[in-house]
């Protein structure tokens, strides 16, 4: 390295060697882009508060963010299109796009368990009762929710859905009986709200999931493998940052920068200690930040059975790569921080 | 109420101009039709004519002065349907058939005291009789003005009130509708009341000639013609016919050059 | 009548000497005959827009070729097309019917609205310029809240879609009660005419060609309606916008692409439907 | 000239003799000025406009008590406004940069379009069809993959406004550039003006008035395309179509109906100024 | 190439109609116009008079015989810019002055053998000096007709032709804008074919009147007036005037019967 500490964080290519610097600086501009503006989420909230904190520039990488619109399909997209280098994708979202022809690489994530969550009032104690009544959506089901129902033995076709929008409050109106949702977000909306709703969680059932997990254009990738280590040690590095308690206010501080004055503290504080609470207590068995791949058997399992498409194990296994992450972390989930 | 005296006295109307200065469209008109009578009304453009027409018609309020048709204010007459009316343009509904032209204003026209008239018959009379279910688009300009002639005719108005009817028609046309105008004049007596441009058509047409001024639009000379009736297209070839067109030509002279007129 | 002129030219049965007319042989007006009927089959007319049909297809392709993510070989999509017509033919109708239920309630209201408006001042200050304030709001962001408040099933997208062909219908039919000439209006002020034979007898008549102005907007306004409120707001997942909305969420782009052409398609179909409309009811009118 | 007629009445610097002309007293014309300009002001004009506007407001107080859910007081609304003035400031600033590039892309293609259009026939016959075609496609649906192709920034925005704007632009001015009448035409080709003199001093001039009658309609619809496209497609999070995305997915509804409002009235606004500016420059034109 | 003659022999012209039988709109018309004069066409509405005048300015072509202009057929004299053009209606660009309207086809019409005249000045000659920088909305009907007529002499075009350019004007309107064109005519001697509906108006201007028939378009007279020039106002009241009206107007009886004209 260059000699820089831990500490002293802040001079360009502070924390790799000259000749790496070089490579990371041909790389070029990686563009990234989030899953849902600057939620803080896992794998939103640590890829701001990388730059903020100057992890990208200690390695030399230059990164630009750009928030996306919550279109899971369209940031596959910009993804296999080379728009965007680097951007969240959960693990079936990877499997989905491989299948239907976006070729992204899934990289990295932080937890098996999944963020998919369905909600229903409480007066719901089986999930079958929710036969003859009404599911919003936010345009279809999720393969973690569907799994899960399945498990539940509900019958599908005899559970009426319907598509709705952002707000949560339908749900305690009675609008819908039950809706899906993200485990960090709408349960803690409600409960603000002051309304009580019951939360099931796919991984309650042992449906496989995956948190906070990267995806990269593969053909960048095989050009530029430093630079996808390096990105992966930057946000690896700003989790844990993130994710000690004395830190939080201050990476919601630099979240909140980014989002502007209309964003909710609270709200957003809530989400992210959620998602690292989940991250916590579902560890992976690998490395931290790896890919597990007896998850992604199960995953391509769901998916064949839930999205109508047909993914192989062994198609599945190919669409991930996990030496980039493991690169980065020593046998005792620590990152290895500065790079060799 | 049969055929009805038009009595006009004093009258004014002003019309606020964009500088709101207020230009006098006719001024102090003194004028008395007789029942049954033909009159026309010429002048250069601007003169207020039409104005006049506004006026007797009930569809403008005077100023200043009074008048009165049959007895009553021009609005009550409107409302008993004493008028019927022939613009410049033929004005036809252009969804609506010849006939169906015709017989509209019967719709919103129904008056007790008379029946109405065989309209096919009158549309016949005036060579329209293959056409009764043509569209105006399918009429030249002579046919046109002919279905506003019987259109108005139709209503057996007390007054009838022509503005130009004649104007966007070529000579021989023109002659040949003043043919029909009269027979169906002779027919029912209304009061007449016509304004034209045209000097052999005041002559050839009218019991009276009322020649107009404009800046402020007033009456000049008030002309009778004393030629036989009926007045077949002959009589324009007449020497007397001749006379008349030469005096109303000198009466209007001066009208224009007093009225220092736009062209 | 001692001087009657006769009916015009070929409008009278048999004049007797019609040698200002020149009869073609049977022959000639067979070929003529021939000649203007297939007038629209003739290269010159049908050439230009198949070239350009041709050259687009070709781009399509090469599109497809480099940006894969983007375009869908045509094939592929009518591949999607003619292996299940019935879900599209479906899905159609279902936006169709939001479609054309919207587009009549808000005809119906709009027209309403531009009748009360053209004869009361006092309406027309007050409601007028909320209506310019209404064209101009994007009406795609409030979708979701009219979800929320009229609930799942057709209300909201029939509300959406009545609300965006409101405007263009007021306007026209505002303009078009106004357009009876002067000197009509004269003829029939004269006899006395009441408002409202005014109104039923020249000025909603008048305004038939201004009516159809309007729908040949509306018409195809209210399918782009119906799916911007299925795209945004759905309740339940039928219609060609949710079509789109659940395939593109799922990356089958030739699903999308389908959708977007059958979408196109309808609406042209209905464009020239309200033109050949319009030709038969104002056969009167000539613009 | 032995029979020269004057100038018409009110042209001539003084004529001789006025009597036609009533020229009322100071005092009088001083009141008829302050009547004439106080027009506007007369509650008969403005009365019914705020009478509506008050009922609106009570509609909307008692619609916010009933469902809270949807409607939201507007005072909460004016709060939202006038806490942070600059950040609506600068998202309407970049929604209506987006939305007048895009409208400048649309006009200029499709003025040249039209001009092209309306002077080679087999054009005509090429592109019409197609351009009828995209104006009933529901670009909505087309905009998630438009960012896909363009990638981020205001590219994709501006496009799909031009597109928006495209149509309605391309229809008017073909109409208008064919509104030169029968005779003039006449006039200049017995002097056998060129085609290219004809466009420039006939046809260009005579389509002003549907060039800004199409402009009454894009100009708030170019703020429709820019707000549609921003809630559609990623990128940056700028723009009042992001700002209404965001804030309903976080349930504020209060900035989501000051986006709205400012929206409506920023269109309002587009819609008078380019009302104002037809005004001022087709002084000569009388609909 | 100075003044001009036009000629024509055999010349017909047909028209397709809807039903598919071709109309035809003139027959075998044969006509010479000698350089300089002053020729009036009269006929009835529809017997091809306007056909006429866009053959002549090789707007159209005929569909048999010839037509030549100084020499050149007329497509070649056009573009020449042999000619001035007065339509019915004004036809003025509404967005331009009265100098605007009048210079414009001077900018499309650059022929070296030619200066520009004192376009100002013309129009200063027919008293719309002061109405150089008014637009056509602004003037009367009268004035916008002027400033066509000045268009078309500014032109110093060799043939004129006018298509019953004082139509739409009331009768001393009209009589003015006549005096002003003859005075205008004096000055340059240019060919004029003036086509009209007035009989009084074609003996007052012209040398020769050509009289039309219609169904099928054809020449049934042509009568040459032999009244002195200048000819003022004066002239209308004098017999000899009076002869040559009755003289056209049996003429065009003939014109009118013989077609079974449309009204
Ligand atoms: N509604 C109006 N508002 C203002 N001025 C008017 C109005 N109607 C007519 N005038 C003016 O009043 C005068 C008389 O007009 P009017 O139409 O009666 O004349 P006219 O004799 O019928 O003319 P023309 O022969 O051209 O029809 C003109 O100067 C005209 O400009
Ligand atoms: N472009 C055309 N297509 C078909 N028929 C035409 C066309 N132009 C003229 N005609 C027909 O040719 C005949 C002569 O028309 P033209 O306009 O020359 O008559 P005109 O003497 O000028 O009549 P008017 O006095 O009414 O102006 C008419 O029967 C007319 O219907
Ligand atoms: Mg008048
Ligand atoms: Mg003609």
């Amino acid at each position: 390295g260059c000699g820089s500490s831990e500490e002293t964080a802040g001079e360009r290519g502070s924390a790799v060697s000259a000749e790496r610097c070089e490579q990371n600086e041909a790389a070029g501009k990686i563009t990234y882009m989030s899953g849902y503006y600057w939620q803080a989420s896992a794998s939103i909230m640590e890829a701001i508060a990388a730059d903020r904190l100057g992890y990208f520039n200690d390695l030399c990488l230059d990164v630009e963010l750009q928030p996306g619109s919550g279109d899971v399909s369209q940031n596959a997209k910009l993804i296999a299109a080379g728009k965007v280098q680097v951007g969240p994708l959960s693990e079936q979202d990877i499997m989905t796009s491989n299948a239907s022809g976006l070729k992204v690489l899934g990289v990295s994530s932080y937890s098996n368990a999944g963020l998919d969550v369905l909600m229903t009032g409480t007066s719901i104690t089986d999930l079958k009762q929710l036969e003859g009544k009404t599911l919003g959506h936010k345009g279809w089901v999720p393969v973690g929710v569907q799994a899960m129902l399945a498990e539940a033995g509900v019958d599908m076709s005899k559970v009426k859905q319907v598509k709705v929008g952002y707000d949560p409050g339908i749900l305690p109106r009675g609008q819908v009986d039950a809706l899906v949702g993200f485990v960090s977000n709408e349960p803690n909306q409600l409960k603000e709200a002051g309304e009580e709703v019951t939360v099931w969680e796919p991984t309650d059932f042992d449906v496989p999931g995956s948190l906070g997990a990267y995806s990269v254009n593969p053909a960048w990738a095989k050009k530029h493998p430093g630079a996808v280590q390096d990105f992966l040690r930057a946000v690896f590095k700003a989790y844990t940052y993130c994710a000690a308690s004395d830190h939080v206010e201050e990476c919601i501080g630099y979240q909140h920068d980014l989002a502007g004055a209309e964003s909710d503290e609270k709200h957003e504080t809530a989400i992210w200690r959620t998602e690292v609470e989940v991250a916590a207590d579902h560890p992976l068995p690998g490395k931290f930040g790896s890919v597990d791949p007896d998850n992604v058997a199960a995953l391509a399992e769901v998916v064949t059975t839930y999205a109508g498409q047909k993914v192989t194990p062994e198609d599945a296994a190919s669409w991930f790569d996990t030496s980039y992450a493991e690169a980065v972390v020593d046998d005792a989930d620590k990152v290895i921080w500065p790079a060799r | 109420m049969g055929s009805a005296t038009i009595e006009m006295h004093g009258v004014r109307r002003l019309y606020e101009q964009a500088d709101l200065v207020d230009l006098i469209a006719l001024d102090d008109i003194d004028l008395t039709i007789e029942p049954g009578t033909f009159v026309s009304i010429i002048g250069p453009s601007g003169c207020g004519k039409s104005t006049l027409l506004r006026l007797i018609s009930g569809q403008e309020s005077a100023d200043a002065g009074r008048i009165t048709v049959c007895g009553l204010t021009p609005k009550e007459a409107a409302e008993a349907k004493a008028f019927g009316f022939v613009p410049q343009s033929p004005a036809l509904l252009p969804w609506l058939s010849v006939l169906g032209n015709v017989t509209l204003p019967h719709k919103v026209n129904r008056r007790s005291d008379r029946g109405r008239p065989d309209l096919e018959a009158l549309l016949r009379e005036v060579g329209l009789g293959e056409s009764l279910h043509k569209l105006p688009a399918e009429l030249s300009g002579g046919m046109k003005q002919r279905t506003a002639i019987v259109r108005a005719f139709g209503l057996r108005p007390d007054v009838l009130l022509l503005d130009e009817p004649f104007g966007a028609l070529d000579e021989f046309t023109r002659e040949a509708l003043q043919e029909q105008l009269l027979e169906l004049w002779e027919q029912t007596r209304a009061t007449v009341v016509f304004v034209t441009h045209s000097i052999s058509e005041a002559v050839r047409l009218s019991d009276k000639v009322v020649v107009m001024a404009p800046r402020p639009g007033r009456i000049t000379d008030v002309i009778d013609i004393d030629l036989p009736r009926p007045r077949h297209q002959e009589i324009i070839t007449s020497p007397e016919f001749h006379a008349y067109e030469l005096k109303l030509r000198d009466s209007l002279r001066d009208a224009f050059s007093h009225g220092e007129v736009a062209s | 009548m001692s001087l009657q002129p006769g009916a015009p030219a070929g409008t009278q049965p048999a004049p007797p000497r019609r040698t200002h007319l020149l009869v073609p042989t049977p022959e000639q007006l067979a070929a003529r005959r021939l000649r203007r009927r297939t007038r629209l089959l003739r290269p010159a007319y049908w050439l230009p827009f198949v070239l350009l049909l041709v050259v687009l297809a070709i781009g399509w392709g090469i599109g497809a070729r480099q940006m894969p993510y983007l375009f869908v070989p045509l094939g592929e999509i009518a591949g999607v097309l003619s292996e299940d017509p019935a879900y599209f033919l479906q899905n159609t109708l279902v936006t169709l019917g939001e479609a054309l239920v919207g587009l009549g309630i808000g005809f119906v209201a709009a027209f309403a609205l531009a009748v009360v408006v053209s004869e009361v001042a006092v309406v027309r200050r007050a409601v007028m310029p909320f209506a310019v304030v209404l064209s101009v709001t994007p009406l795609v962001a409030i979708a979701p809240l009219l979800v929320v408040a009229l609930g799942f099933g057709m209300a909201p997208k029939v509300v959406l879609t009545a609300l965006v062909c409101f405007f263009p219908i007021l306007i026209n039919v505002a303009t078009g009660l106004r357009a009876v000439p002067g000197p009509v209006l004269e003829v029939y002020r004269t006899v006395a005419a009441s408002r409202l034979e005014v109104l039923r007898y020249l000025r909603v008549p008048a305004s038939l060609p201004y009516v159809f102005a309007s729908l040949r907007i509306v018409f195809p306004l209210s399918m782009i309606g119906a799916v911007v409120a299925e795209l945004a707001a759905a309740g339940s997942a039928d219609g060609l916008g949710s079509v789109i909305q659940v395939a593109s969420s799922q990356n089958r782009l030739a699903t999308v692409w389908a959708a977007i052409f059958v979408l196109a398609a309808l609406g042209s179909l209905l464009f020239w439907f309200v033109t050949l409309a319009e030709r038969r009811v104002l056969h009167w009118h000539q613009p």
